[in-house]
């Protein structure tokens, strides 16, 4: 049980914290309609947080991590705004920050493909709970994905300014991908007693995706790819999770019983 | 509508559908000035919503727990979804999106004097929703019934999604009166703020408003300026002392004889300073959406590029 | 007593918060030198505010803001780390944004200039702590206004770019210089009193000193000039304190009884 | 040195001065070799100074104590400073700081590999203090007799510096020791994280470090790279105990007989990783450092063209 818990904490925060970057984006897109469709793909992902939250801490209530005092906060705000850095266990790519409305489709779309791939395949898992809200966010990345894969290929072939920008934006976001590639004890565990997925059992087929997107683009396969552990899903964070966890959990935590 | 027809029949038709309080559509004909200012009212409010993303979207990273941030970025993709719809609305009547977009970043075309007030705690989001939007619908509802038919078509819609955002909002303020003492203050200082430029929402006295006659007589307008004001006041009073808070108005009272609350005289100074440009945040919400605007450009070109070679392709 | 107090905190706090946003520039300055002179002037406006806060709370211990129960921050962390934006007596001055280069040595001169100017008087103050502290800070600002003059009369005098910059920022923060010299009743009420300086009377000295950097920098008078009472000394903020009060206070709030 | 001297004249003359531990100064002859060692050392010293300023001064806004924040940005402050007098011994050999900026921001000269370790909570600025600087201190002490004039008496002021630093960070972890539970959490798993790096900044192993020999020889190094982090591991261990935190090597343990502790092998692959650009911070800390220098072009820009027309018209 403290396996499956933390499991969909991982997946969750993966989803909250990359929700929350792309909430950035809010009044800053490049278009009324990319203002829209962005908020989409941050609802969307904070749903599924929500949602797997809520099954970690039914699954695991010792787990939840302890709130101040007298706070009335469920345990998906306990598990968003009463952790530190160390305790989130969400992947590098999730957490950069932002970049250029590039970085922002590039970044969604690794991501979305990523965690359709591990979500297609635990639609199927034996935690019913899992296998629910893996199936409706099967609908949500897919939309995600090809909204991003569109916007790659349009930017690939633009202007030569957009091409360069694409170009540089995947320079930067490559480097992140392995991390998504690296099992963790947990999800090792899992995947074989069928709740989970271990994602380096998805890793070739989100290449295949990818490579139609480059292919689509007319852009050369990424090279250079060191192999990691897992980074994140271990607790270790690059420096740019620290002030998106202050700014998130700021109003939480100056009113530690407050009600909202 | 002919070649042939002549100015004043065209006129004739055009007030006797006013008559009938029917819709002008797109394809009708329309005098200029009223397609002027129509378009002058449809932008503003479009402006509106999109300037009216800041104040709010500055909280969606903050909010206080994960329920209430996924109601805050519904709620601030809504106003980018009024926007869109609005915009729309105003290009039936011959104007791009891009003029538009220009008229605003040049200052040539306002949005509503309230966001340039700044939002400073987490209850200035329960108190944009119940007083703002508020506000708001009271000038909105009778725009349904507008002449002219995309934007009341649009207003419909819209004034369906504001009240939603309403009640939102008064209930993330009635939750934190139920919350800690220093919630509570949270959200008497935020209505403090906020009352008055509620207020000014409906415009300048009747007495100083020359448009309201014109605008009334072609059913862009429904009420003036003071009687909105009035209905707001109205609404509100009693919804203040259910949440518990105080208005910042010692005046305000119950007037039996009139069967309305009396209220004193808003700053129509400081109403006219923010207008003009010297409000606390005209000039970080204008730096904001001009900068937004600016760096999006070269993805605006590469969509325009892409387009046109992929037609060009005939892909 | 209650108005010497809340008198040295509206003087603390615009040392802190534009203490604060200089040392944003750290690591960030277009020069190693810059970084060395900004990261000095945040730490004289740091020691000034200390000094101040320390002084408001022998004078009123009431008016200290109360600390989480079990924490042992000593006062002027109650007055820094515990209180919200409508706490906050500063002037807008020293919360807006960054900006550039050229709105730091602007913002920084208009500052010090006006600063100065109150000190001045200050050091002749018939609280003897204020007047001490005030002796002191005469030193530190009058470096803090001659670094900045010197760089705006160099931007305006050094090329194309660098004037137009410096011009636009003078746009920018032109705007906040009447909160500067507006009075608030408890200024009046001490000036009164002899305790401290009405920024009534010195806005005219203010002027001239900025006519002098303008005069060197061949730059016209600065025109329209709005008058405003009391804003940021009435808590009345722009939208730019509360993300630099979330960052500033994160640490402090998350370990409410912590020991630092 | 006479333009008829013949080089084995001037390195006779050259070896003297090391010989008798006397200092080469910068207008004494000296083989082109040393120069270039010495460059590149007193360079990558400098960037490190430089790069070392992003992962601590991050936490100058959010210390979470107005004399913590007074601490650290002096010690930031402090950073810079080390930067300039370094840079300056840099020039003395002949090459001006814009050359090494470039050299430092097209990669092509390195900064020292613990800079691309994150800082993740407000622990860190006190375990960099303790391990970070104290390991640069470590390397740092014997450099203060260095062969070259002008590195030495830089080393000599900046150790001063350090050895201040290192005082606070260790102090810092002692207040936060004698706190909370949570922060007593965070001062061991910040630990856990910076001591392998710390260890690592010591370089590769004697048996994989060509180029010591020859430095030791031109008195530019003199101690071996084991040899420092023995003494390293030597003076941190009991502090480690003092403070009530457990270094992460569970091989670590006094060897009676050697008169030293034992410890375990870092993991030199990752050494490997991080100097060739694969550490977790490698593209944050370059991207953030050009990004500054680019912003910053425009005022060095300015500030060139104004002492030029300055000095012109003979102001």
């Amino acid at each position: 049980a403290r396996d499956l818990a933390t499991y969909a904490v991982m997946l969750a925060d993966d989803a909250l914290v990359m929700s929350q970057r792309i909430a950035e984006w809010c009044s800053n897109a490049p278009d009324l309609e990319e203002d829209v469709a962005l908020s989409n793909v941050a609802l969307d992902l904070l749903g599924q947080a929500r949602l797997l939250y809520t099954r970690a801490a039914a699954v695991d209530p010792d787990g939840v991590p302890p709130l101040p005092e007298g706070s009335p906060a469920p345990p998906e705000d306990a598990f968003a705004f009463f952790r530190d850095a160390a305790g989130f266990r969400n992947v590098h790519l999730t957490e950069v920050e932002n970049g250029d409305f590039a970085d922002a489709v590039v970044r969604i779309l690794v991501f979305a493909t990523w965690r359709l791939a591990l979500t297609e395949r635990l639609s199927e898992s034996t935690d019913p709970i899992l296998a629910a809200v893996a199936a409706k966010a099967v609908k949500e990345l897919t939309y995600h994905r090809d909204y991003a894969g569109r916007w790659v290929v349009t930017l690939a072939g633009g202007t030569e300014e957009s091409r360069r920008r694409v170009l540089a934006a995947w320079d930067r976001v490559w480097p992140l991908r392995p991390e998504l590639g690296a099992t963790h004890p947990v999800e090792e565990r899992l995947a074989r007693a069928g709740a989970g997925v271990d994602p380096a059992d998805v890793d070739a087929s989100v290449d295949d995706v990818l490579r139609q997107v480059w292919d689509a683009a007319g852009m050369e396969e990424q090279g250079h790819r060191p192999a990691t552990g897992p980074q994140g899903r271990d607790g270790r964070h690059t420096d740019a999770l620290v002030p998106l966890l202050a700014d998130m959990q700021s109003v939480a935590r100056a009113h530690p019983s407050g009600r909202w | 509508m002919t070649a042939t027809a002549d100015e004043a029949e065209l006129v004739t038709d055009f007030e006797a559908i006013l008559g009938r309080r029917d819709r002008i559509e797109p394809r009708d004909w329309m005098p200029e000035r009223y397609r002027r200012t129509l378009v002058r009212q449809i932008a503003q409010h479009a402006h509106s919503e999109i300037i009216g993303m800041q104040p709010e979207g500055a909280w969606i990273t903050r909010a206080p727990s994960l329920r209430r941030k996924a109601i805050l970025l519904a709620k601030v993709q809504d106003e980018a979804g009024h926007g869109l719809y609005l915009y729309s609305a105003c290009e039936t009547l011959g104007v791009s999106r891009q003029e538009l977009t220009e008229l605003l970043l040049s200052g040539r075309q306002k949005y509503s004097s309230i966001f340039n007030y700044p939002t400073l705690s987490y209850a200035d989001v329960g108190t944009i929703g119940w007083l703002v939007d508020g506000a708001a619908i009271c000038n909105q509802v009778p725009l349904c019934r507008t002449s002219y038919g995309p934007y009341g078509r649009a207003m419909i819609r819209i004034c369906k999604e504001e009240s939603f955002h309403q009640r939102q909002g008064y209930e993330l303020l009635m939750t934190m009166q139920r919350g800690t003492d220093e919630q509570r203050a949270m959200v008497q200082e935020s209505v403090d703020r906020f009352w008055w430029p509620s207020l000014m929402m409906f415009g300048p006295p009747d007495s100083q408003s020359p448009n309201t006659a014109q605008s009334m007589a072609w059913g862009i307008k429904r009420d003036t300026n003071d009687e909105l004001r009035q209905k707001f006041v109205d609404m509100t009073v009693p919804q203040a002392e259910a949440l518990g808070v105080t208005l910042p108005d010692p005046e305000l009272a119950w007037n039996a004889e009139r069967g309305h609350y009396d209220f004193g005289e808003p700053d129509w100074d400081e109403l006219t300073a923010v207008i003009s440009g010297d409000g606390p945040c005209n000039a970080e919400r204008m730096a904001h959406r001009r900068r937004a605007h600016e760096d999006g450009a070269w993805v605006r070109e590469a969509a325009t590029a892409f387009a046109a070679r992929t037609s060009e392709d005939g892909r």
